[in-house]
């Protein structure tokens, strides 16, 4: 472990985790906003500015994050100190954590570690975010939020299960879990022609994952942990820099599912037929990284469509559809997944 | 004793009695502008056209004696076309006025073209002009425009206030009411005149844009500023007195009321006493009253006597209180009435005592059984002690010279008018804030009622009373208006059998006397009238007495 | 917190042993309206018991108009259900007039209705957007406040103001229609249209929406009319009840339109109704555009309405007439009235009393909410929390309205 | 025309109708106390009045005569009291006014019971159409009237510490309450709940 | 009878969700592009630069009319305080030089604070002194004193007044 290979994993965390993520994040707070607004027929966030420039109102993000470091940080009576100060944090690491395995661009340049169980990791990761939820509604001393931290564990914890499942497909065609094996694996072409993107061998696997991950990170239609009309939510009696943590990660955690189901599903870094080993260099890998790009964007939009369109679902038809319509779908996909595979 | 029938009702009354009284009596409304019960009629406005079976065509009830088998019909058709038309003449010169006019809201012609007309104008000419806004007295301005010349005014003064000092000039449409040349209207009921105007014609210069008499609210008290004590409607906005108006009282003042009681509200809000005083420095009321308690109670064990000073001013009920304290602790003690000197008195309402109940306090003196020492030689002999109580001390430099004399002395007063010479002063609500009971000069006794708020300092007489007795050890018991009344009729010849309740808007008539027979003569009025107004006070009063309490 | 519970809800035996919790859900709650407090038990996620407590919005109405003249309790009807302020101006006015026995202009009998039924689109609006907007789809809500927008311009235009309206008067109306209404109502109508297209694309057959609301708050057509309830709420039960065919007033029994009836009674129902509802009104409004009259819009009397300003400035008769109403109000004989009209969420009666001074001497508003609100809690009893809010919107209770 | 339900009342019930009467159309039957809900059911059962439209009640103590805003024969304008009169009513103070509504019918009937201010009880109509039931509360918070047999009889719009009846005509327009302590607002610490 | 609404059946592409979905995606895409693109269906109006124009009926901030000589018209007839449901106008009457006037307002002051913008003085005025038509709504002040319009303030939003002391035919 030399030096220069410690400095640049810490500038591609640094790149990726704080740059690409939490500025993504960032920008999508103010593209939730915008977009929104755009929908609903109103013009959306375009006041703030620095010396005049509002550039379509980006500069609400750092408005917004302004007014989150400078208001009152508020503690409820009767709240645990502790674990009210942690909830927010472990909220917010574990989507950034993901981004470790996450690959770029071609090679093992474009990834901070190139573990070769890296779907493992992310859901060990994954599953983390959790505690988050869950101990920041009990301990704000809350029956409102606690309701919401129930509601919040008992969803992630059934989402988790047919989430994994959904890619175990996926895994049987490419014969891998490691992250970068399954983009390359997906720059195959389907008799000759169609890239072998997850897409487009695992159709059903992609649908599920999206709902079982938008619903893992609590967004509408499965927003109920922070159902704004019922519950008001497991974050209830947060406010300022904790509240914004909790935001922040989920807006970060769009762009974990963005790129993992481009990753997954969309062939990552690939551009269909051209090089689909990486191994090009130069403008072909700007512009495969730049295509991961686009298509984190385009699948970010996609979530923040879905959430504009939909009501909410009721808690207990979250669940039954979690466990009786998701798994045995997953199940069944796994079964003729493998029966097709048999086949060949 | 003619039996007639109103709109198919039956009445019997006396001899000589008008066909607008009759149908007062039942109560069927006759619109009217000319015609007064305390006026002689006219009979010029045509408001009051009735048909009856005894002319073809309408006549005026108010001239009309009521006949034997008449029949009168006040809602026929032609009655009412006629009145329309009276309404469409008398409005065909009107100004359009109601704006400015401080008559609209209480104005007899607004209510009756509203209630009798409602039509659009027809007339769509240049109006007759006359002066406007004229100050023809001291007291009155006239606006000969808004005028429709019923002469009340000219009748009230010819014979009311034996001044005619108005009289009608001009003819048609151009007719209107002045002064005779170099002269003003200034009788001292010249305000009455405005009053028994049916129109914004003459106001009160006083009242002039003060207020809009709709906002008013009336209370019904009696006028303090002689000992006729005219029964009279103080009129309050924002807790401040606008404006008094006499009330009907057949017993006391007729329609009428003279112009000086009604602008003396205006002295009563001067120099008001704000707060309790100790040797001249400003104190909290209990504590000062401890303090006086205390030091009276010292100067008693000594043995001195006290002299007390009472206001004709005072209620009844405030000064039985005083003097039944005075009489258990001091039984020497000396009384005196002070109150205002004597002025002149007039053939209509003015008496020459100036002082409203006089004959009250006397009455209680002599139920105790005690003799007055004269206010004018009190200080001469230099009691120690004074106790001097009062709303209004035109006496009083003599009341003055008493308390200077004195070693102790205290002051129950509105207005701090004796100077900065007692030991205690102590606030005191006006006759404008007070409950209670004046007995007038004819022996009539009237409630007095507070129009207004009292200062949060000041209090009522019988108030401290009752808590100086209890600081003395002597308490009078029941304090409140009712209870105190119990015991003066308990105690006072005049007053036994009597009830608070029952002491309705006219008053009762303790005794009679010479005096009445003149107060007598111009007695008229509607039977129906006292007893409807006792009725109605008897709601009042109780309201009143459940507030007291 | 714990509260005894029935050994098993739903049908479910406990085999754990848990508490009971009791919440708070109001008053300052999203969905509360910042007006009302329901008192819940909770076993999970399920209602054992509810107590709706109202009263955060009172300010005292019926004693506020019995202080001033007749007319001045107009501007008070406007703050009754602020969502449709015209209807209550046009229930007050009818009833006073009731009392007065006085018959009102044709022309402004169909510029009530008109006023009425825009109002009610109003009404309607909100509360299907609002039960979109309560099971968390936002853009259908702010779509019907866009359409909602336009007929609050077309009411600023007739009545001078959006909300706080005052449109009506005793005896008539403060205004007559503008000039160029109904081309601005055209406007409104075809943006009515578009929008509703768009909302029900988004809801009507999104199986997400129809989950959150069907058999959700089922309220039986006997027991709704026991509850005393009125409107689309009974209306969704399937009792065909409209105080406009019932007891019709103004010139409804001359207008051709439907009542619409719900199959069930639950959520879902009262959404549809309201949908069928605006339908509809656009419909009498159709036919009060065609049938409405020429002439004047005031009753010809005096002593009831103000004279015309052209009269009161020029002529002593008119500014008599003008002073005498001002100061003492439209004298309104002795007696009592109950005058009922169809108010967006039901029936909006007054029941009014009055000494013959002139003044009003009882005032009483028979709130729709009101009788709705009684029944809430059979609806909610049994469901889960998450099914309180799209009920309680459902039955679109207007604070204003029911604390008075 | 159909029949008028006030007068099946009255010939059902001769002893317990005071009067019926259809002042401006609306059906009126004014019963006595005892006889509420007898007619209720009546009316219930055998006329169809099933839904349960409104309860109110009027406070008729300002009608006492003379009315508060009695005026001085001479100023009609002014009010020459200041306060509403405790004049002796004739007849009882309070009436409590049904309203119910039959809908295969389309008619409306008024049902109104008088009552003494002495002893303000009325039998509940909560048992015969359980709509009443925030109604009655309504009155009871407004008029102070109790409803004998009323399942759940609490304030409904006001808080239960208020004191007063507010819609009685002697309460004053502008009245103050007193002030109430909240319990667990003296900083943040609520009770049972350690640091 | 009335009307059976229309409810739709839980068929098949109700209960798999997606097709809905799919749909409502669409409309909503539609509204996306079409205002991203075209700018056409924005309802936004940016407030303090950008206004739109309140109805002629409009009862915005007050207005107190003038003579032709520039005096004030109001005659303190107290009228708009009378109707006023809000109580929040106070007057004080006072005498003028102008004999023809006789009467004028010492003090005209409107408290915004209560004013509920009914119009019931505007109607309630019988000279045409007040309106409510300025065009202007109210905007908020910082402290209770600038929400009271004095006679001065209310004047100088004034315009000549249509009607005469007097009535025309005077």
């Amino acid at each position: 472990m030399d030096l220069t290979f410690l400095l640049m994993t810490l500038l591609k965390i640094v790149l990726i985790c704080f740059v690409f993520a939490m500025i993504l994040g960032a920008i999508l707070t103010w593209g939730e906003r915008k977009l929104s607004a755009v929908v609903q027929d109103r013009i959306g966030p375009n006041r703030a500015s620095i010396l005049g420039v509002t550039a379509l109102g980006l500069m609400h993000p750092i408005a917004d994050m302004l007014k989150a470091f400078t208001k009152e940080d508020f503690v409820p009576a009767g709240a645990n100190r502790f674990l009210f100060a942690m909830a927010p944090m472990l909220a917010m690491v574990p989507p950034l954590v993901v981004f470790a395995v996450v690959p770029f661009g071609p090679g093992p340049d474009f990834v901070i570690a190139p573990l070769d169980t890296g779907v493992l990791f992310i859901f060990a990761i994954g599953g983390m975010g959790i505690y988050g939820a869950t101990l920041g509604g009990w301990s704000s001393n809350n029956s409102f939020a606690l309701l919401g931290s129930l509601r919040a564990a008992a969803q992630m914890i059934s989402y988790e299960v047919s989430m994994g499942l959904n890619l175990v497909g996926i895994f049987m065609i490419f014969g891998t879990v490691s992250l970068s094996n399954i983009v390359l694996g997906q720059g195959q072409l389907l008799w000759g022609w169609l890239p072998m993107w997850g897409i487009v061998v695992q159709p059903v696997a992609f649908i599920l994952f999206m709902t079982a991950s938008m619903a893992e990170n609590k967004r509408a239609p499965f927003d109920l942990p922070e159902g704004e009309s019922e519950i008001l939510g497991y974050n209830l009696e947060y406010s300022s820099m904790r509240f914004a943590l909790f935001f922040l990660s989920e807006f970060v955690e769009i762009v974990v599912i963005a790129a993992m189901a481009a990753t997954l599903f969309f062939g990552g870094w690939q551009i269909p037929w051209v090089d689909p080993q990486g191994t090009a260099g130069g403008w072909i890998t700007v512009g495969q990284v730049a295509a991961f790009v686009g298509k984190v964007v385009f699948l970010c939009w996609v979530q923040l469509i879905i959430r504009w369109t939909l009501p909410r679902f009721r808690y207990d038809q979250v669940m039954a559809l979690g466990w009786k319509y998701l798994l045995p779908l997953s199940l069944l996909n796994i079964v003729a997944t493998a029966v097709v595979l048999a086949m060949l | 004793m003619p039996t007639l029938k109103i709109d198919g009702r039956e009445i019997t009354v006396k001899d000589g009695t008008r066909v607008i009284e009759a149908a007062d009596a039942l109560g069927i409304p006759i619109p009217r502008f000319c015609y007064h019960p305390g006026l002689p009629v006219a009979a010029n406005c045509r408001m009051c056209l009735v048909e009856t079976n005894r002319a073809p065509k309408p006549v005026p009830s108010c001239h009309d004696f009521c006949g034997d088998g008449m029949e009168v019909q006040t809602a026929t058709e032609k009655v009412i076309e006629a009145r329309r038309a009276v309404l469409e003449y008398i409005l065909l010169n009107h100004p359009v006025d109601c704006p400015t006019c401080d008559q609209a809201g209480e104005c007899d012609l607004q209510d009756q073209y509203f209630e009798y007309d409602h039509k659009p104008s027809r007339h769509a000419f240049r109006k007759a002009h006359k002066p406007k806004a004229r100050a023809i007295g001291p007291r009155v301005v006239y606006d000969a425009e808004r005028c429709i010349n019923c002469t009340r005014c000219v009748r009230f003064c010819e014979d009311i206030a034996g001044a005619p000092q108005l009289r009608q000039i001009q003819r048609g449409e151009k007719a209107y009411i002045d002064v005779f040349p170099g002269t003003e209207l200034d009788n001292p009921y010249s305000m009455c005149a405005a009053d028994v105007c049916p129109v914004g014609a003459l106001t009160v210069r006083d009242f002039r844009f003060k207020c809009r008499v709709w906002f008013m609210k009336g209370t019904q008290s009696v006028c303090g500023e002689c000992s006729r004590g005219c029964s009279v409607r103080v009129d309050t906005y924002k807790n401040e007195v606008q404006r008094i108006v006499p009330r009907h009282n057949p017993n006391v003042n007729q329609y009428w009321a003279c112009d000086a009681g009604r602008t003396a509200f205006h002295s009563f809000d001067e120099g008001r006493l704000e707060a309790a005083r100790v040797r001249g420095r400003d104190t909290d009321f209990d504590q000062a009253l401890d303090q006086f308690a205390h030091d009276l109670e010292e100067a008693l064990g000594k043995g001195l006597t006290p002299a007390v000073i009472l206001s004709p001013f005072m209620t009844c009920e405030d000064a039985f209180a005083a003097i039944s304290l005075f009489k258990t602790k001091a039984p020497g003690a000396v009384y005196s009435i002070g109150g205002r000197e004597d002025g002149e008195a007039d053939e209509v309402l003015i008496r020459a005592d100036r002082n409203p109940n006089r004959a009250g306090l006397k009455m209680i003196l002599d139920s105790f059984g005690i003799e007055t020492a004269p206010i004018k030689t009190l200080h001469e002999a230099a009691h120690p002690v004074v106790i001097a109580f009062g709303y209004e001390f035109e006496e009083r430099n003599y009341a003055k010279m008493a308390v200077q004399a004195a070693q102790l002395s205290a002051v129950f007063a509105s207005m701090d008018v004796i100077g900065d010479v007692e030991t205690y002063a102590f606030p005191a609500v006006s006759p404008y804030e007070t409950y209670g009971t004046w007995v007038n000069e004819f022996g009539v006794i009237q409630r007095v009622r507070p129009a207004v708020k009292a200062p949060e300092a000041a209090k009522q007489a019988r108030r401290f009373i009752a808590d100086l007795a209890e600081r003395l050890g002597a308490p009078l018991g029941d304090a409140s208006l009712v209870g105190i009344f119990g015991l003066m009729t308990e105690e006072i010849e005049e007053f036994k059998g009597l009830e608070l309740d029952a002491v309705g808007p006219f008053g009762i008539k303790l005794w009679e006397d010479a005096a009445d027979v003149e107060a007598e003569t111009d007695a008229g009025g509607d039977e129906a009238e006292p007893e409807e107004a006792a009725k109605e006070s008897g709601e009042s009063n109780k309201t009143d007495s459940a507030e007291e309490a | 917190m714990a509260s005894k519970a029935p050994a098993a809800v739903n049908g479910r035996d406990r085999d754990l042993h848990t508490e009971n919790l009791t919440i708070n859900m109001g008053p300052s709650h999203p969905a509360m309206h910042g007006t009302v407090r329901i008192i819940l038990t909770l076993d999970g996620e399920t209602v054992v018991d509810a107590d709706p407590d109202i009263g955060y919005l009172h300010r005292g109405f019926e004693k506020m108009a019995e202080a001033g003249t007749w007319s001045k309790v107009i501007p008070y009807t406007d703050r009754l259900n602020y969502v449709s302020p015209l209807i209550n101006n046009v229930g007050y006015c009818g009833a006073v007039e009731k009392l007065l026995d006085i018959e009102i202009t044709e022309r402004c009998k169909y510029i009530r209705v008109f006023i009425s039924e825009i109002a009610r689109i109003c009404d309607h609006l909100t509360a299907v957007a609002a039960s979109a907007l309560e099971v968390g789809a936002f853009t259908p809500f702010l779509w019907a406040v866009q359409a909602r927008e336009e007929f609050y311009f077309l009411i600023e235009m007739i009545a001078g103001a959006r909300v706080t309206t005052s449109y009506t008067r005793i005896g008539g109306l403060r205004w007559d229609l503008p000039e160029g209404w109904q081309e601005r109502y055209e406007a409104c109508e075809k943006r009515l249209f578009r929008m509703m297209d768009d909302i029900e694309t988004l809801l009507t057959r999104n199986r997400i929406f129809i989950d959150r609301n069907a058999d959700v708050g089922v309220m039986k057509a006997k027991e709704a009319v026991e509850w005393g309830f009125t409107g689309p709420s009974l209306r969704a039960a399937g009792v065909d009840y409209d105080v406009r065919k019932a007891a019709p007033y103004l010139v409804y029994d001359r207008l051709d339109f439907d009542v619409p009836i719900g199959h069930k009674g639950d959520n879902f129902d009262r959404y549809l109704v309201r949908l069928e509802e605006i339908r509809q009104s656009v419909r009498i409004i159709r036919q009060v555009i065609r049938d409405i009259p020429e002439g004047p819009v005031n009753v010809d009397d005096w002593r009831i309405v103000l004279p015309p300003k052209d009269a009161v400035y020029n002529t002593i008769e008119g500014m008599i007439a003008h002073f005498e109403l001002i100061m003492k109000g439209v004298q309104v004989p002795k007696g009592e009235a109950y005058y009922a009209v169809e108010g967006g969420n039901g029936e909006l009666g007054f029941y009014l009393v009055s000494d013959g001074s002139g003044r009003p001497y009882r005032v009483h508003v028979r709130p729709p909410c009101f009788a709705l609100m009684q029944g809430l809690k059979d609806m909610i009893i049994g469901g889960m929390v998450a099914d309180i809010i799209p009920t309680f919107d459902s039955i679109n209770m207007i604070g204003g309205e029911i604390d008075r | 025309m159909t029949e008028f339900a006030s007068d099946r009342v009255l010939k059902r019930f001769p002893e317990q109708v005071i009067e019926t009467h259809r002042q401006h159309g609306d059906d009126t039957v004014v019963v006595k106390r005892d006889g509420l809900v007898e007619v209720l059911e009546f009316l219930r059962d055998e006329m169809d009045f099933l839904m349960p439209i409104d309860v109110t009640c009027v406070d008729r103590l300002a009608m006492a005569d003379p009315p508060e805003y009695e005026s001085d024969p001479l100023h009609p304008m002014l009010t020459t009291q200041t306060v509403p009169s405790l004049g002796k009513l004739d007849g009882p103070r309070f009436e409590v006014v049904y309203h119910l509504r039959s809908l295969s019918r389309g008619a409306l009937v008024r049902v109104k019971v008088p009552v003494d201010e002495d002893d303000p009880v009325v039998p509940s109509g909560t048992g015969v159409l359980k709509g009443f039931n925030w109604f009655e509360r309504e009155v009871f918070d407004m008029f102070g009237i109790r409803f004998d047999g009323h399942p759940d009889l609490r304030r409904v719009l006001l808080y239960p510490e208020f004191e007063g009846h507010p819609l009685r005509k002697d309460y004053p327009r502008k009245g103050y309450q007193p002030r109430l302590d909240m319990p667990g607002l003296n900083g943040d610490k609520v009770p049972g709940i350690k640091e | 009878m009335g009307k059976l609404v229309d409810r739709p059946e839980p068929d098949v592409m109700i209960q798999s969700y997606l097709p809905e979905v799919w749909n409502g995606m669409k409309r909503v895409s539609k509204h996306f592009f079409a205002n991203l693109l075209m700018k056409k269906g924005y309802v936004t109006i940016q407030y303090p630069e950008q206004k739109i124009d309140y109805a002629p009926r409009f009862r915005g901030n007050h207005r107190l009319m003038h003579r032709e000589d520039g005096t004030v018209r109001c005659v303190a007839c107290f009228l708009c305080s009378t109707a006023c449901p809000a109580d929040c106008i106070s007057i004080v009457a006072g005498e003028t030089d102008n004999r023809d006037v006789e009467k004028a307002p010492v003090k005209f002051e409107i408290d915004h604070l209560r004013c509920i913008f009914c119009g019931f003085c505007e109607e309630a005025c019988p000279c045409d002194a007040i309106r409510l038509d300025s065009g202007e709504h109210r905007v908020p002040a910082f402290t209770r004193k600038d929400e009271m319009s004095g006679k001065e303030d209310l004047l100088s939003r004034g315009g000549p007044s249509i009607s005469k002391q007097g009535g025309e035919f005077k």
